[in-house]
């Protein structure tokens, strides 16, 4: 195992250009065009310009460029964010740590829906018989185009405002503060878990239902399609046909080709993190998701250039962290691969 | 003939069904100024009626907005700023991604090392974000939209043609090509590029596909077009503050279109990859 | 004898990176020596077979000779040119592109799917300076025709799929002769031909030959090699351990590989030596046996076989083998008992 | 007769319009008998082969014949008595790259208890596992290889252990389609001696695929020679050789080169084998028969029979 | 005392608050935007307020007050009972720490102690003294605002504490803050006012409007608060609920470029003046939820002079304004070319509409042509100060509650650079000096009505619309209301069951 933890190692390192690469795109972006924190906020109130001075000063802005850029750097190597520029003395972090868990539990619930989706109709796509087949096949086609706003609404519309159900599932935010959580990891699952909170779990279980869904949907288009692709070849391959010729049953065959199948998606699974990010955001919008999408949207209209620098750094690690876990999974899953 | 061939072989019926709906919506955006009942902002129902949006009805078969704008003309002009923001989105993603995942992958080197690491940062990175960052500083603007856009799916070309070209440099192909003589120039242009040009082709159907989500994502921001210029996105954006009361209307419709056009160019890519891998026994 | 190429002690070793760790910072765990010492030399118009077991180094040989790969040490002497120390730029400069034509294995693999067939020919004499424009097509087509294309204005238009497997490697054999070259490296130009059109193949590579052109010609295939070349030289992981006129090696080995070889080979005639035994498999690259490389799996090992590396033998008439205890003459038809 | 094929006819789907792979073909093998089937590529020999267990591709339809096993014709049992019944319990097959059949994420020792488990040829997964390890040291693989994984082994072994699956559930038939077409003269020659050691421990009935005519002299029984989806010529290994039938045969042989024989070029057959889709008529070799006449070109060519069960289709049989 | 006001808060039902709004800063040093500062003013009190019936200013943490040397001087006597939520009694010394606090922090807000006041000091425990930079006639309404309200002793005095709960001595004590999601208010027991009528308040963010809205439908929340979009509001006023509309102090203005063309020419302004037609606005874009404006002085604020109804009249005067284009040299053929700016989000979603139909309104004159163009707020208010925009939509929240604050940041060409109007006029500047230190109300009235009426003669401002409020209530709630400051006074929220 010495190897996989100095492949561990490396591939953490590996994250760092890549995190570099994304700050420096965001840094230039962000300040190559016009737009001010300072006048953002108080652009329009009648504040004297002597005071606007002052607040620019404060925050660093009247610095050189490159100071700024290597300032902030370096205050990131020992994991300072900086202050937020539009809510004085509020470090980026605290606002990184209060909207993750809720990115986080949404980026899990969706993905796991997701995957269930993904792999149900990938399956159906290719073993499913008439009318299930072409729809497997069309959703797996199609279904990413689903524009997430809109089918949002429209699950909205059909649970929630007119609910075809005999009840009806909470349409924004991630709880009801009447249940009374005591918040322990910001993880509103696990918390209510381990404070033994029933009524909360179902409340959080509840509040995640919609917008999971909505992410799942999308996301399991694209799973399907792999599954689907994916699992045909490996249901042509040599290795099926073996356990064909020694008359293993259909289903136990489906199960060792899906095992086959999963290999190469795991490790797609690492990318669409990214995907899953970014649908996110489009869902945290929708559903009053308070996540670190909504956050960095918020912060882009404020110009809030050390929250933004400090989300896209962040995210940029997390994808980095993400991939790597995807990669050790991959060796679990495929005893053939050696770090 | 031809046709029943095309039909006949797998994906044909997807990249038909692609082709003809995203031909469809390039007619709607051609002919819009023909097409449209009415223009994008002609208040089209009586004064009185134009504070609320008014039902689907014989004369505006999708409704109206609550500005008295008929939402079918809407969407029929609508699809302009879609079908230009993609294409001149794809024209200039490719233009930057394809020769640099030529150049890249084939020669290799360091500069192939540093230009994979940016642009895998980049794809990494969500598209929707990175595309909303840009606009929003650019300011709402076609060419803007177009730009935002390029930023995004710029990675994606390149790394599926130098993922493609690495591949073909593997092969035993290119052994012959070098013994041949050829000079590199030539074996980019007049080998590799034909060879790479099919995948480009697919990455073509099912980035516009993802293109137009992005670009719908962003015009839902209102950073495409200015209000009351008529664009999906945007129409779902207000359409959508409606729904609640009733007024499904300017909800569904800019959802639908958006979507449909976006499975045009999902079931165009998709189609074309089956058609390119399983030729096996055709 | 005036030698076209002379090889000396050529050495290939291909870095081998065993973890994905080692990959990324490029750094070789080990090395497969995939050619380790090998000294051949083809004279002007003469026909060498390389023979030897899968994975013996004979295409790595093949690809150092026309300049895919850079040899880890040893020389090339290509009428007097080092060819060895060449960069890919020289190759061309020098013209020897044109001198040194390489067929390969798959010709549907090596030739361009995309490009009419008499294109690819075209362009091959074009980049070598040898006709441009409408004499180049012209000759394209002569070349065409030359290997029995026929109609060759017809053939010229079609794509490799459009073609036969035993067509399209007349093509690849009509683009290296349209060059004129003074030596063809054929690597297994057969193997994926239908038997019953391989003489046809061959019968081109003879022809060239008779005009002048050397042939080394890459091979599974003993019997072949034994019919068409003057020399055959037997390849066991990375070295030549026997060389001579294709007749004595083949009929009449001195080495036990060699004799293994052949007696392993099926045949139709009614007296055929019984089959050499050797043991296991052909050991990995990365671990060559010490000594004789070939001790491990050697009916007539001895204790002296494991600690020596055999010096080369030379008879008369310029048979050579490295065995410390060679089979005498006729030796083939007298295998060991294995106890 | 452990296989007995009759008048089978078997044709491929595709875009292009039906394509008979199998034109009534008949062949019969016995117990412990070793049959080799040749001929060019596309001549229809692989699916010949694999419609025994009933493994042909989707597009495939058994239009005509019968193919006994064991006195069962396979082409009437529904998927689930085949899967039960036929596949690995009466037919074991090994692939064209045998090594490749195996599962790279599954132990190898494991994947062969799992077939005995599921046929009841053992009832605990230590009990299949000591088959399994059996089966291993049959093919000369070390028993303790059953807790490997494939890509522990080496190219041979996981041959030897794609063999001993096939073998596990220790079937009547073993059908091998070209099982070493890809490996080297040396490994050849001992997969074949296994082969040939399986046949005689097991009394074994072979079915080897190959277009080496050679190999199949040197190993077999007996030789069927395929040619564009018919038999061209069946019978004792040795009678095909020394004196063939069917000039499609004497072609086969004169274009195979024999270290051992003499030392000539071999001759080429000319032309190349025909369109499926829509074969020559008449004798389908008449092409490229140097002695095809006009009668050979309109009509089906007759058997011709031999004392010693050799059959030929040929109007113009050759004579010693 | 947690425990406490747990107890408490089991017996009175809970209110639960729906908003599209957030929570920034908890922190008065730096919070500056309305609905801080409306959680702000229920957890905190100040030493004036508004009464809610009469509008005026009554002492709240202050029993009484005196201005001194002319308005330059001002000082405050405090009541004895005031304590925070733990018990820790506020006196005049922690007056003066929480002031010289925002002064010290130097955030946002700061400048609305800076800009006036010189010094503070506490003279006794009950007795606070204000000295100005010079005299101010409306510091009353100044020291309403929130940077003058007294914290919590814990609240360190030179760094921000955006997070912390120790809040105030108002009704309400903060019992947990989930930025993003929620803000749980329970009563001040130590509170020496009235007790609330509720037993605990809940604030919910909401991320749209239409999530607001349905989770009041579905019953998830009992007061809908700001802000639905007028289409919700309308409908559900249809559907039954109970709408609670009141004024409001909010107003919608364009920003008029007066030094560079084609807007430099007076007649050009007026000309686009004339062509409003603020009804239509009202009703099209806002379903009837804002009202016509005209002047920057909102109606219902004393002092307001509807300038721009005088002299352009009630709806569209498109006579007028081709009558003043054509004056000009503008015609068919030659027509007047603008350029209007909005931003899309700041001001909700009816933004676009909103420009929309300005649009329309100016081409119906026929001797207009419009272009609309629209920019991020945090790049919207660079241009804008830059002085880019020709026209642009803007909106304005007072800081303090007179009409200095609606008039001055416009029209005073020192203090007025921030909408890039580039409008300087001597006669204003005077005019709006003399209000400022003037303390008599008649006089300062009679002052501004002079300026609003210059202020309709060189448009460099269109006064469009004036906003109104809305609380939407859900089934059981029985009353709320809403203080002068436009805030939800949350004390006052009565639900039953
Ligand atoms: N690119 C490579 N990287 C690492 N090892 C390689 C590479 N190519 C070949 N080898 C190894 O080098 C050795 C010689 O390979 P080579 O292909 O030259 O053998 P060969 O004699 O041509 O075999 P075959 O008959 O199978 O074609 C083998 O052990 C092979 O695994
Ligand atoms: N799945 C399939 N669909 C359509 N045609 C097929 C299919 N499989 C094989 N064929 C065709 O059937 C004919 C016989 O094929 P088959 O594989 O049985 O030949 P073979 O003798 O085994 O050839 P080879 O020596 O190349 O393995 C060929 O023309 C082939 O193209
Ligand atoms: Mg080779
Ligand atoms: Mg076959």
């Amino acid at each position: 195992m010495g190897s996989l933890a100095r492949y561990i190692a490396l591939r953490a390192a590996l994250i760092v250009p890549s995190v570099l690469i994304l700050y420096t795109i965001v840094f230039v972006v962000l300040r190559v065009i016009p737009g001010d924190p300072v006048l953002a906020v108080l652009g329009t109130k009648s504040v004297p310009p002597e005071e606007l001075e002052r607040i620019r000063e404060r925050l660093g802005l009247d610095k050189p460029l490159y100071q700024q850029y290597i300032e902030y750097l370096m205050g990131v190597l020992r994991l300072d964010f900086g202050e937020s520029m539009v809510y004085t003395g509020r470090p980026v972090w605290n606002d990184i740590a209060d909207r993750f868990p809720a990115t986080l539990e949404l980026a899990v619930f969706g993905f796991l829906a997701s995957v269930v989706l993904g792999l149900a109709s990938g399956v159906a796509a290719v073993k499913g018989r008439g009318p299930i087949r072409a729809l497997a096949n069309f959703y797996a086609v199609t279904g990413y185009t689903l524009f997430i706003p809109w089918i949002g609404l429209i699950l909205i519309y059909v649970f929630a405002v007119n609910p075809i159900l005999p009840f009806r599932l909470p349409v924004g935010g991630r709880i009801s503060p009447e249940v009374g959580l005591r918040e322990v990891t910001g993880l509103y699952i696990v918390d209510s878990i381990i404070t033994g909170n029933i009524p909360a779990l179902i409340d959080v279980l509840a509040h995640l239902v919609l917008p999971s869904v909505t992410l799942g949907i999308v996301l399991g288009s694209a799973y399907a399609r792999l599954v689907r692709s994916h699992l045909r070849e490996v249901l042509a391959s040599e290795i099926v046909a073996g356990y064909r010729a020694r008359g293993i049953p259909e289903i136990l065959l489906l199960r060792h080709a899906l095992r086959n199948t999963m290999v190469p998606i795991v490790t797609y699974m690492g990318l669409q993190f990214a995907i899953l990010l970014g649908g996110a955001v489009l869902t945290e919008t929708t559903f009053s998701w308070p996540g670190l999408g909504t956050l960095l949207l918020e912060r882009i209209e404020l110009r809030d250039y050390t929250a933004i620098q400090g989300v896209v750094i962040f995210f940029a690690f997390m994808i980095g962290l993400v991939s790597l876990v995807v990669d050790v999974i991959y060796a679990l899953l495929d005893p053939r691969i050696r770090y | 003939m031809a046709k029943q061939a095309i039909l006949a072989r797998p994906g044909g019926l997807m990249v038909t069904a692609g082709l003809s709906i995203i031909l469809f919506y390039v007619a709607l955006a051609v002919l819009a100024p023909i097409l449209a009942p009415y223009g994008p902002t002609e208040v089209s129902v009586p004064k009185e009626l134009a504070g609320r949006p008014q039902p689907p009805s014989p004369e505006h078969p999708f409704g109206t907005n609550e500005l008295g704008y008929d939402v079918l003309s809407r969407i029929v002009w609508g699809s302009r700023v879609v079908v230009q923001v993609v294409a001149l989105s794809a024209v200039l993603s490719m233009a930057v991604g394809v020769p640099l995942g030529l150049v890249s992958g084939y020669y290799g080197g360091p500069v192939d090392r540093v230009l994979s690491l940016v642009m895998d940062s980049v794809y990494a990175f969500p598209g929707i974000l990175l595309a909303i960052a840009v606009a929003s500083v650019l300011g709402p603007s076609v060419g803007n939209a177009a730009i935002s856009l390029m930023v995004v799916y710029v990675p994606t070309y390149f790394r599926m043609v130098r993922a493609r070209v690495l591949e073909l440099k593997a092969r035993p192909l290119m052994e012959s090509l070098w013994t041949a003589g050829l000079p590199d120039h030539w074996i980019i242009l007049k080998h590799i590029l034909p060879n790479v040009a099919p995948t480009i082709l697919v990455v073509f159907g099912l980035a516009s596909a993802d293109a137009i989500l992005t670009e719908a994502g962003l015009s839902f921001f209102g950073l495409v077009v200015v209000y009351p210029e008529a664009d999906w996105g945007l129409d779902l954006y207000y359409g959508k503050n409606w729904l609640l009361s009733g007024a499904w209307w300017l909800t569904l419709f800019p959802g639908l279109a958006i979507t449909s056009f976006a499975a045009g160019f999902a079931l165009l890519g998709e189609g074309l990859a089956r058609m390119m891998g399983e030729e096996r026994w055709s | 004898m005036h030698q076209l190429l002379t090889i000396e002690d050529l050495k290939v070793y291909y870095p081998v990176y065993g973890s994905i760790a080692s990959r990324i910072l490029g750094k070789p765990t080990a090395y497969v020596k995939a050619v380790d010492g090998v000294s051949l030399a083809i004279g002007r118009g003469e026909w060498v077979s390389v023979v030897g077991e899968s994975g013996s180094g004979k295409t790595t040989l093949a690809k150092a000779i026309v300049g895919l790969l850079k040899p880890t040490a040893g020389t090339i002497l290509f009428d007097g040119i080092d060819v060895a120390r060449l960069s890919r730029r020289d190759w061309r400069r020098r013209g020897l592109r044109r001198r040194i034509q390489l067929v390969q294995q798959d010709p549907l693999e090596s030739l361009d799917p995309m490009m009419p067939v008499g294109e690819q020919i075209r362009e091959a004499l074009e980049a070598n300076g040898v006709a441009r424009g409408g004499e180049a097509r012209r000759k394209a087509l002569e070349a065409l025709e030359d290997v029995g294309l026929t109609p060759p204005e017809e053939m010229y238009k079609r794509r490799p799929r459009q073609l036969s497997g035993g067509q399209r490697q007349r093509v690849a054999i009509a683009r290296a002769l349209a060059l004129e070259p003074d030596l063809i490296v054929a690597d297994e130009p057969v193997s994926m031909i239908d038997v019953s059109l391989r003489a046809s193949i061959l019968d081109l590579l003879d022809k060239a030959r008779r005009r002048g052109t050397s042939v080394l010609m890459i091979t599974h295939d003993i019997a072949t090699a034994w019919i068409y070349s003057d020399r055959i030289a037997v390849m066991y992981l990375g070295k030549i351990v026997e060389e001579g006129s294709s007749n004595s090696v083949a009929r009449d080995p001195r080495h036990p590989y060699t004799a293994a070889l052949v007696t392993s080979v099926p045949s139709l005639a009614s007296r055929k030596p019984p089959k050499w035994p050797v043991e296991g498999e052909v050991p990995s690259g990365l671990r060559i046996p010490g000594g004789c490389r070939f001790h491990p799996r050697c009916p007539l090992a001895t204790s002296e076989c494991k600690e020596r590396e055999p010096a080369e033998t030379v008879e008369n008439g310029g048979r050579r083998y490295r065995c410390i205890h060679p089979l005498p003459p006729g030796g083939v038809w007298k295998p060991p008992r294995r106890g | 007769m452990v296989l007995k094929i009759d008048g089978l006819i078997i044709e491929y789907r595709t875009l292009r319009g039906p394509l008979k792979a199998v034109d009534g073909v008949s062949l019969a093998i016995g117990r412990g008998e070793w049959v080799s089937v040749v001929g060019e590529s596309g001549s229809g020999k692989t699916t010949l082969a694999l419609s025994i267990p009933r493994l042909l591709p989707a597009n495939a339809t058994i239009v005509g014949g019968t193919i006994e096993i064991e006195g069962v014709d396979v082409t009437r049992l529904g998927e689930d008595e085949l899967r039960r019944r036929v596949r690995g319990r009466l037919v074991g097959v090994v692939f064209q790259e045998p090594g490749a059949t195996l599962d790279p994420l599954r132990r190898v020792g494991d994947q062969i208890a799992e077939a005995l488990m599921v046929h009841g040829l053992a009832s605990t997964k230590e009990e299949a596992l000591r088959l399994a390890g059996d089966a291993l040291e049959k093919v000369g693989v070390p028993r303790e290889r059953v807790s490997s994984y494939p890509f522990q082994l080496s190219g041979g072994q996981r041959q030897r252990v794609a063999i001993a699956a096939a073998i596990a559930l220790e079937p009547k038939l073993l059908v091998a389609d070209e099982p070493t077409t890809a490996l080297d003269v040396v490994v050849q020659s001992r997969i074949m001696d296994l082969l040939d050691k399986l046949r005689d421990d097991m009394d074994l009935s072979i079915l080897l695929v190959t277009h080496d005519i050679a190999l199949a002299a040197e190993r077999s029984d007996r030789i069927a020679v395929m040619y564009a989806g018919k038999l061209a010529e069946e019978g004792p290994a040795g009678e095909i050789v020394i004196g063939p039938l069917h000039p499609y045969t004497r072609g086969l042989l004169d274009a195979t080169p024999d270290l051992w024989g003499e030392r000539r070029k071999p001759k080429p057959i000319p032309g190349s084998p025909p369109d499926l889709r829509n074969p020559p008529s008449g004798c389908r070799f008449h092409p490229r028969c140097p002695l095809a006449t006009s009668e050979c070109k309109e009509r089906e060519p007759p058997e011709v029979r031999e004392s010693s069960g050799r059959r030929a289709y040929c109007f113009h049989p050759l004579t010693r | 005392f947690a425990g406490q006001g747990g107890e408490q808060a089991a017996q009175a039902p809970t209110v639960v608050i729906g908003v599209t709004d957030s929570v920034t800063e908890l922190d008065p040093a730096t919070s500056y935007d309305f609905f801080t500062w409306e959680v702000l003013s229920n957890v905190m009190a100040g030493l004036v307020t508004y009464d809610p019936d009469t509008g005026e200013i009554v002492g709240d943490l202050a029993t009484g007050w005196e201005a001194r040397e002319g308005g330059k001087v001002w000082v405050f006597t405090l009541r004895p009972d005031a304590k925070f939520a733990d018990g820790t009694p506020c006196t005049a010394q922690d007056v003066v720490r929480s002031i010289k606090r925002v002064m010290t922090i130097g955030g946002d807000p700061s400048w609305l102690v800076t800009e006036f006041v010189e010094d503070v000091r506490a003279i006794d425990d009950y007795t606070v003294e204000f000295r100005l930079k010079q005299p101010v006639g409306y510091f009353l309404a100044v020291v309403a605002t929130i940077p003058y309200h007294p914290v919590h002793p814990n609240y360190p005095d030179n760094e921000p504490a955006p997070d912390a709960t120790w809040g105030g001595c108002g009704p309400y004590k903060i019992s947990e803050f989930k930025r993003g999601e929620y803000i749980v208010l329970e009563p001040n027991p130590y509170y020496y006012g009235e007790k609330p009528k509720n037993g605990k308040v809940i604030i919910k963010f909401y991320e749209s409007s239409q999530a607001l809205r349905a989770a009041l439908e579905a019953g998830d929340i009992d007061v809908a608060w700001r802000t639905l979009n007028p289409a919700d509001i309308r409908d559900l006023q249809d559907r039954g609920y109970n709408v609670k509309e009141a004024p409001g102090l909010f107003i919608r203005y364009i920003v008029v470029k007066v030094d560079a063309p084609p807007t430099d020419r007076k007649e050009v302004r007026q000309a686009l003046a004339a062509a409003i037609d603020r009804q239509e606005l009202a009703d099209r874009v806002f379903q009837g939820t804002m009202e016509p404006l005209y002047s920057m002085v909102p109606s219902g604020l004393w002092a307001h002079y509807p300038a721009f109804k005088d002299k352009y009249g009630e709806g569209a005067n498109i006579d007028l304004a081709v009558q003043l284009l054509r004056s000009v040299g503008y015609d068919e053929n030659n027509k007047l070319k603008v350029e209007l700016w909005y931003t899309p989000t700041h001001y909700g979603d009816t933004e676009a509409q909103l420009a929309a139909v300005i649009k329309e309104q100016w081409e119906a004159t026929g001797l207009i042509e419009v272009t609309l163009k629209s920019s991020e707020w945090g790049q919207y208010v660079e241009q804008l100060s830059q002085g880019q925009f020709m026209l642009s939509l803007l909106g304005w929240y007072p800081d303090y509650l007179d009409p200095d604050n609606f008039l001055t940041p416009f029209l005073l060409s020192t203090a007025n650079t921030w909408t890039g109007t580039g409008y300087v006029n001597p006669q204003v500047d005077e005019l709006l000096q003399q209000a400022m230190t003037e303390t008599d109300q008649e006089t300062r009235a009679q002052l501004y009505k002079q300026v609003q009426e210059i202020l309709a003669e060189d448009v460099p401002y269109i006064p469009l619309l004036q906003g109104k409020l809305y609380v939407v209530l859900g089934p059981n709630v029985v009353n709320v209301e809403i203080s002068p400051l436009q805030f939800l006074i949350y004390s006052s929220i009565e639900v039953t069951g």
